[in-house]
């Protein structure tokens, strides 16, 4: 590291449960792009779980005191703290959010954490970070390897941008961060319907048959549009699309009801027809690392379950 | 339940139990005007029988024990949807937060809360090892919830690709954890917190 | 020594139950600078009234005090009584010892203490009265009238036609306003042209009614009866007087793809245009931006095909001072647009609607100038995207309007109407449509106007689905537009070829400014505020100024009509008179002492106090010091209060007067 | 005068720092008047005696070269603009030598259309502190001889001004002896803070320097003069004193700029800026208002807010 | 049916300054619905709690009121549309001010009263009349005015000290 060079941005880092487990290649290629992109990235030491959205489901008290001790761990590292999952990034923000706004909850989450709640340090997103901090333009310049022809489906999910007031990120109707880094990637951001349509990963484990309404109705609209392939920026959304992919193109299926009948619970029967073809599901740190020409083996694209690599072949880019 | 007789008077409108919504979420449902547009844009309207507006309905005439009885509120994705079109700013995403809390604290669990199940087990997760441990969140889910071969299909993939672990990590601040989970349930003890 | 005169009611036995009134009379004599004092049963009756003057004449008194009911009930009587003995009438005060003393207190020495104490204070007051002139303005007999949509076309006229001068100022190259744009009208489905246009036309050849298009109000000075107006006329770059208004300019002008605003964008005019051929005057004016002349200096086709010469590329903005005696403000409102606002603005637009950006969501002013005869489709219902007609029409009611997360709470009133209205129009017009409406509640309080909206569901058929839509998005050349029903409690996807939104009824743009400059308060909507919700609804608090239509909030045409009557009655009652009257409780300076901090200036809420220079006869500044203009003080006394010298005074409610009193406690 | 052990034993400013803004203020009103750019500079010239100053109006560049500054120069002198002297603006521009507090008063003079900012050249020092009213002068500006207002000043940096001078030494931690008797009087019953200030008022001897000296009481005629009617008694008794300094504190409410010139020349000591402070702090719990060094258009009681507190109302 | 009237050792002196357009005509309201209540009461008509200057309630404590009320038009409903909105700043400062000089602010009570409401005209001067009464009465500024009546006695060494210095 040369912390004297001009533009050299130093971040700490919240990978988040999932980005190491279920996730990892997001981790994977967000380390391999921050280094590719000369960011400083440092994960905050024994940093635990921020409760996600079952924790303010249950008690909120519980999930504000939970981010609230992280963010103070995460005052330890230095620079902005950057992090990766939709859900971590919402509840951190909404701790800082609540805390500041809400002076009788930030005692009692000071009482529960024993400390002062820390809400100075801005929590950022990695899209941020690579749209604003770093910037656009800086990103089209660094781009190598152009993913020029790959038509992508850029989803946003819900706590992207989430009630509004929250997570300031981009409009949260209307938001164009994703589609603005993938003309920068080069690629071609395709103009769907469902990008802020929610996957249902609160039950994907509770109720996976909801799970497979949802995100079949978000593969579907993503392919109807012509997309080749659907970008994420939340393990959550990345698990539901591509780990029950499967699943989901048996959805609605005298196969597929069978299935659910045996593995999973309260199956609802549809008459929507899932989508045929598979589409690989990339996270948003795995593209830019491509495009800015990291080697494929350092994507993690061997971890994910809909192999993308037939895809990127076919579009001669890997 | 559904189309049973309402009978109102102070003593079947239960404020008290609206207020304590109320305070939890920390959002008015006398604001809504009853528009729909949370019905309208809601991912799961169709699991509900109760759609999301009917259940402010039912908190505005105090009849929390109608939306308490049906599964509307355990369908609720949390995408927060509602929230951020409601003209009035009726966050109802945070009220649907509140239902849930009141509901498992009063009734404890249910088929209909399999979803507050599997949050449960969640947040033991965390007061156990810190960091998810996906592997024994859902064996545990499905143990607990009756439903033993539930995504059984799914585990020798994700294991394959390293996307679960067997092993958990350890984590340093476990005690402070600990101390997190045991002085919110003190302030509670002591009636300083909802 | 002052001669003060006191008089006692017993008010039948009102007051004389619980007040031993010959007491208090008594004791009234015993006050220093009482000359007389009497009780007598009925004082507000004549006998009384002659008792009281008899008194005055006889006791050659300088002051009266009536201690009877409130003064609220009889001060005018008393007043009057003690004119016509000779008195200045605001030297005979009333003490309340009915409503204050004896109808609230039962025991009867409690009540006569207090009694004596009411007559006590109340004769210090008029001890330290003075006698006070009410205060006359002159008033011009011209009344200014900004705006000419509907509302201003109607208060115009009724002033013209009561004989006095009117000035009319319109911003738009032609007047007419919104209401020129409509194509039918509800409840009765009349053609809006048929009926605006001979109105249009009346203004310009009425004979008091003097009228600038294409103005805009510059400045504002002076008070009620005595404005100061000042109009820029913006350059039209045609001379009025010549142009014939033939119209061979327009049909040679080469430049004839310019959105016309007139048809919200959908039709096409030239940069040299008149917009609509209806309008008045038949002048055309030509848009700069938008001509090659002015852009690049080459072309001039319009001046050459004009026999009259009366194009002129060289003229200037004019500035014109009209003295008018009262304005009436019909400035008239705009349609909120669901586009996409810059994050601060305290109104946001809708993302879920796609911000605009779809072509075939329009609003209702759009689907009314699609509907009209004369629009862009000569009357026929297309869609704006690809010229087909829509089968499926959803309207959607409540855009922007009762939505507080959007930065608007308030009801636009006119939407529920115009979309049954609406949805009958395209019904009649594409008979195998089918038209859907989104809507919270249907309103329609108004003659017929219930009928109407019924009328819409039961015999034009349209499905009325009570609930508001949470998204819409392209699909194809389809709109979806995701709602729910919230009777039936399910969701409803429409697959629509058009969508019309009854978007929300706003304020002008610049009201707000043009509030400041008359002086005019608003609310935060900035629509402007009348002086009393129920009992001065024409009247704004600045006296002179009185409110027309929508400027004041959204009203539909009857009302807009009706209040535009009502303003032009309240115009003509203060022209009734060559000088304005009015209660001389005002403020005064006294010059001498002030020191012109302007503390008054800035609590006055009427805006009556102006900064005055004071100079010595060779012309040198000596001071500057503040001036009320008796003539749009309302009195309130909220300048004395805050003035740290007491060099500015109320008359009537002098600090000598309320100190005597309080002395006297 | 052995400057170092005094300044071993107390820790004091280094005198350095005012012979640079002297000099600074010297060059820069005779380059102003040598240029005719202003027709006078109201500043402070040295007293008599040695350690004081007093407040001159000086016209000619060698005047000029007497002006100083120093601990001593505790006059407010935005007060010579307005009474006996206003006279002097109308000959033409003026330029003026203001501590923030001074210039607190100046920008609420502007405000109240007193003095119009054109006519004045500003010449804001930055401000380590002045003498209090009856502290030992000998060893230069001290903890022991700062003046009390000072101890807790916000405006040592002035702002908004044509021209800043000196750089500001490093300024001592001081307790805020103002502010604690202040919490100390709160703290007091009703009855307890009543016999304070009554015995405090009991004391005036109604000498008016308060009024003579605050630049904001330049009504040509006080109220507490006018007598019909007679809004409070004019001879030094208890009632009178006491309506006196209530009303005084009642028409500074929202205009003070809290230069204390009020209390430092009260000759019974009367902690009269204890009564302005109050004020300033309720005003700034209610409306959020503080005394400004730019002028503001309207002050807390001439503006009002339709949300503004109403608790205290039934 | 009368109440049975009490006798009270102390009768507090009550100053109502009220606006004529609410208060005033919320009084008249009561009147004309015989509402009782105490006689302590003297109100002192205003056009408007804007004209009301706060020398006048000083004064009033001085010249011996025991208490004091300030009433008005409710914000929003002020017959000279701000008026009140400028009182309800002055009178919050010099409450404020009192308060710190040590003047009991139970004594003085500030309240909006609409010409509709009678009954809460009844309620406001009823609570205030017994609040003071059972302060009883208001001495401080009594005892300033008696203070500054010397009756020529050289009852203290001081003062016999001056008079012989002068002698």
């Amino acid at each position: 590291m040369t912390p004297g060079k001009k533009n050299f941005l130093n971040y700490s880092y919240y990978p988040g449960c999932s980005l190491h487990a279920s996730g990892r290649e997001y981790d994977i290629s967000t380390q391999a792009l921050f280094k590719a992109l000369n960011l400083g990235l440092k994960e905050v030491p024994d940093w635990f779980c921020c409760g996600a959205t079952p924790a303010h489901n249950v008690d909120e008290l519980l999930s504000l005191s939970l981010c609230a001790k992280n963010l103070s761990l995460a005052d330890q590292v230095e620079g902005d703290l950057a992090v990766a999952c939709a859900a971590c990034f919402s509840r951190l923000k909404t701790t800082q959010h609540h805390l500041k706004e809400d002076d009788t909850k930030r005692q009692q989450v000071e009482t529960a954490i024993a400390g002062p709640a820390s809400l100075g340090k801005p929590v950022k997103h990695i899209l941020e970070i690579l749209a604003r901090d770093f910037g656009l333009a800086r990103l089209e310049e660094s781009v190598k390897k152009p993913l020029l022809g790959l038509k992508v489906a850029a989803y946003y999910g819900c706590l992207l941008t989430r009630p509004p007031e929250v997570p300031e990120l981009d409009d949260c109707e209307d938001p164009s961060i994703m589609e603005d880094i993938l003309r920068a990637l080069g690629a071609e951001p395709v103009k769907w319907s469902h990008r802020m349509e929610c996957c249902g990963a609160n039950f994907t484990l509770s109720r996976p048959g909801v799970v497979l309404k949802l995100s079949n109705a978000i593969l579907k609209s993503a392919q109807e549009a012509g997309a080749d392939c659907i970008m994420v920026a939340c393990p959550l959304c990345h698990g539901n699309l591509d780990i029950r992919q499967e699943s989901i193109n048996k959805y609605g299926t005298p196969e597929g009801s069978l299935m659910g009948n045996i593995f999973g619970s309260d199956y609802i029967p549809g008459s929507e027809d899932g989508p045929r073809r598979e589409m690989p599901i990339f996270y948003v740190t795995q593209l830019a690392a491509l495009a800015m020409g990291v080697p494929t083996d350092k994507l993690g694209l061997e971890s994910v379950i809909v192999d993308p690599r037939p895809l990127l072949n076919e579009k001669d880019l890997l | 339940m559904k189309n049973k007789l309402m009978h109102l008077s102070n003593e079947t409108m239960n404020v008290g139990f609206v207020k304590k919504v109320e305070a939890l979420s920390g959002t008015s449902v006398r604001r809504c005007f009853q528009c729909g547009k949370c019905s309208a844009g809601c991912p799961m309207t169709a699991f509900m029988e109760h759609p999301p507006n009917r259940v402010v309905r039912l908190l505005q005439l105090g009849q929390g024990a109608r939306v308490l009885a049906g599964r509307s509120i355990w369908y609720c994705a949390s995408c927060e949807t509602c929230t951020t079109r409601c003209p009035n700013k009726v966050n109802l995403a945070a009220i649907m937060d509140a239902l849930r809390k009141l509901s498992w604290d009063a009734d404890g669990p249910s088929k209909e809360s399999y979803v507050q199940l599997a949050n449960r087990l969640f947040i033991e997760n965390i007061r156990t090892y810190g960091r998810q441990y996906e592997l024994r969140l859902g064996a545990a889910f499905n143990m607990k919830s009756g439903q033993f071969l539930k995504d059984l299909m799914l585990g020798p993939k994700l294991l394959s690709r390293g996307k679960m672990k067997l092993f958990h990590q350890k984590n340093k601040n476990l005690p402070e954890i600990e101390a997190i989970f045991n002085r919110i349930e003190e302030m509670r003890k002591k009636g300083e917190a909802l | 020594m002052s001669r003060i005169g006191v008089f006692v009611c017993h008010c039948g036995e009102n007051i004389s139950r619980t007040v031993d009134v010959e007491r208090v009379a008594k004791e009234a004599g015993d006050i220093p600078g009482v000359a007389f004092s009497c009780d007598y049963k009925y004082m507000c009756s004549d006998p009384g009234q002659n008792l009281l003057k008899k008194a005055v004449a006889d006791n050659n008194l300088d002051g009266v005090l009536v201690a009877a009911c409130s003064p609220r009930m009889h001060e005018k009587t008393f007043r009057k009584a003690a004119s016509a003995a000779g008195l200045n009438p605001y030297l005979c005060e009333m003490g309340n010892i009915r409503e204050h003393c004896s109808w609230v207190h039962e025991d009867r020495e409690e009540a006569t203490a207090k009694a004596s104490d009411i007559v006590k204070l109340m004769v210090e007051r008029v001890k330290k009265g003075k006698s006070l002139a009410p205060i006359t303005v002159p008033v011009t007999k011209k009344a200014l009238v900004i705006g000419g949509g509907i509302a201003g076309i109607q208060a115009a006229l009724d002033i013209a036609d009561a004989g006095h001068q009117v000035v009319m100022v319109e911003r738009e190259p032609s007047i007419g306003g919104h209401m020129a744009q409509l194509s039918e009208t509800f409840p009765t489905l009349d053609c809006s042209q048929c009926i605006m246009t001979p109105k249009m036309v009346d203004v310009a050849n009425h004979p008091n009614i003097t009228l600038y298009t294409f103005a805009e109000i510059e400045k504002v000075e002076g008070y009620i009866g005595n404005f100061q107006v000042t109009v820029r006329k913006k350059a039209r770059s045609v001379d009025e007087s010549k142009c014939t208004g033939c119209g061979v300019c327009m049909t040679k002008c080469p430049k004839k793809k310019i959105p016309n605003e007139f048809d919200q964008g959908h039709g096409m005019r030239t940069a040299i245009y008149v917009p609509f051929p209806q309008a008045v005057p038949n002048t055309p004016v030509i848009d700069r931006q938008n001509c090659t002349m002015f852009q690049s200096g080459k072309c001039g086709v319009c001046q050459k095909v004009c026999g009259p010469g009366a194009v002129d590329f060289e003229q200037q903005d004019t500035l014109i001072v009209e003295p008018v005696g009262a304005i009436v403000v019909a400035t008239g409102f705009k349609l909120y647009s669901i586009e996409r606002q810059p994050e601060d603005s305290p109104i946001q637009g809708y993302g879920e609607f796609g911000y605009g950006t779809i072509p075939d969501i329009i609003d209702g002013m759009t689907f009314e100038r699609l509907a009209s005869a004369s629009g862009p489709t000569g009357g026929k219902i297309l869609r704006p995207s690809d010229g087909k007609e829509p089968k499926q029409v959803v309207f959607i009611q409540c855009v922007g309007s009762r939505a507080r997360e959007k930065g608007i709470s308030y009801c636009s009133k006119v939407c529920c109407m115009y979309t049954a209205k609406h949805t009958m129009l395209y019904h009649h017009k594409v008979h195998d449509g089918q038209a859907y409406v989104f809507y919270m509640d249907a309103r329609t309080p108004g003659k017929g106007y219930d009928e109407f909206w019924r009328r819409a569901v039961e015999e034009e058929e349209a499905v009325y689905i009570r609930g508001m839509v949470s998204r819409m998005y392209q699909r194809g050349d389809k709109i979806v537009v995701m709602g729910s029903d919230t009777l039936v409690g399910v969701q409803v996807e429409i697959e629509a070829d058009l969508v019309v939104m009854a978007t929300a009824v706003q304020a002008q743009d610049g009201a707000d400014l043009l509030a400041q400059k008359l002086g005019i308060s608003y609310d935060k909507y900035n629509f402007y505020s009348e002086a009393h919700a129920k009992l001065k609804p024409v009247e704004c608090a600045t006296a002179g100024i009185y409110l027309a239509g929508a400027c004041q909030g959204p009203k539909d045409i009857p009302d807009t009509v009706s209040q535009a009557s009502a303003a032009a009655a309240k115009v003509m009652t203060l022209f009734a008179k060559d000088q304005l009257e009015r209660d001389p409780v005002v403020a005064k300076v006294n010059e001498k002492y002030c020191v012109g901090c302007l503390a008054c200036k800035k609590v006055c809420p009427y805006g009556a106090v102006e900064e005055r220079e004071i100079r010595d006869r060779q012309g040198n500044l000596v001071k500057v010091v503040a001036s009320v203009n008796p003539g749009v003080c309302g009195g309130c006394g909220t300048c004395q209060a805050t003035c740290p010298s007491k060099s500015v005074e109320l008359d009537g409610y002098t600090d000598e007067q309320i100190m005597a009193m309080i002395e006297a406690l | 005068m052995n400057a170092k052990a005094e300044k071993i034993r107390v820790a004091s400013i280094d005198p350095s720092y005012y012979q640079a803004v002297t000099d600074a203020i010297r060059t820069e009103a005779v380059k102003l008047l040598s240029e005719e750019a202003v027709v006078a500079v109201v500043g402070y010239l040295p007293g008599r005696r040695i350690g004081t100053a007093v407040p001159g109006l000086v016209t000619t560049p060698e005047q000029a070269q007497q002006l100083i500054f120093s601990p001593a120069c505790v006059n407010n002198l935005s007060l010579y603009l307005t009474k006996a002297k206003k006279g002097v603006l109308k000959k033409g521009k003026v330029a003026i030598i203001a501590k923030g507090c001074d210039l607190r008063a100046l920008a609420g003079l502007m405000g109240e259309s007193q003095v119009k900012k054109e006519d004045i050249y500003t010449i804001g020092i930055a401000c380590a502190g002045v003498f209090g009213a009856n502290s030992d002068r000998k060893g230069g500006l001290t903890e022991a001889s700062i003046a009390r207002k000072c101890r807790e000043c916000t405006v040592h940096q002035p702002e908004g001004v044509d021209l800043l001078v000196g750089t500001l030494p490093e300024l001592p931690q001081l307790t805020a002896l103002e502010a604690q008797e202040l919490a100390r009087l709160e703290a007091l019953t009703p009855e307890e803070r009543w016999a304070y200030w009554k015995e405090q008022f009991s004391k005036c001897i109604r000498c008016l320097a308060c009024r003579q000296v605050c630049p904001f009481c330049y009504c040509e005629q006080c109220l507490c003069d006018k007598n019909r009617p007679q809004a409070l008694e004019s001879s030094p008794r208890p009632a009178g004193n006491t309506a006196w300094h209530i009303v005084r504190a009642m028409h500074l409410a929202g205009r003070c700029g809290g230069c204390a010139e009020c209390e430092r020349v009260c000759p019974m000591d009367i902690p009269l800026n204890l009564l302005n402070r109050r004020m300033a702090m309720e005003l700034k719990e209610l409306y959020d208002y503080e005394a400004s060094m730019v002028p503001q258009e309207k002050g807390p009681l001439t503006r009002y807010q339709e949300d503004d507190d109403q608790s205290f109302i039934k | 049916m009368h109440a049975e009237k009490l006798q009270h050792d102390f009768e507090p002196k009550i100053v109502a300054f009220v606006c004529t357009w609410c208060t005033y005509a919320g009084a008249d309201l009561a009147g004309t619905s015989r509402m009782q209540y105490p006689a302590n009461v003297r109100v002192l008509k205003f056009p408007c709690t804007g004209r009301i200057d706060p020398v006048f309630i000083l004064r009033a404590f001085q010249k011996g009121a025991d208490g004091v009320l300030v009433s008005g038009c409710h914000p929003g409903d002020c017959h000279y549309m701000a008026g009140n909105f400028h009182a309800r700043r002055r009178f919050a400062a010099f409450r404020a001010l009192l308060g710190f000089v040590g003047v009991d602010l139970e004594r003085l009570q500030f309240s909006w009263v609409s010409a509709a409401e009678g009954g809460k005209w009844v309620e406001v001067v009823t609570e205030l009349t017994e609040k003071v009464r059972a302060m009883g009465p208001m001495k401080e500024f009594k005892a300033l005015e008696d203070e500054e009546q010397w009756s020529g006695a050289l009852n203290t060494p001081e003062l016999r000290e001056a008079f012989e210095s002068i002698t």
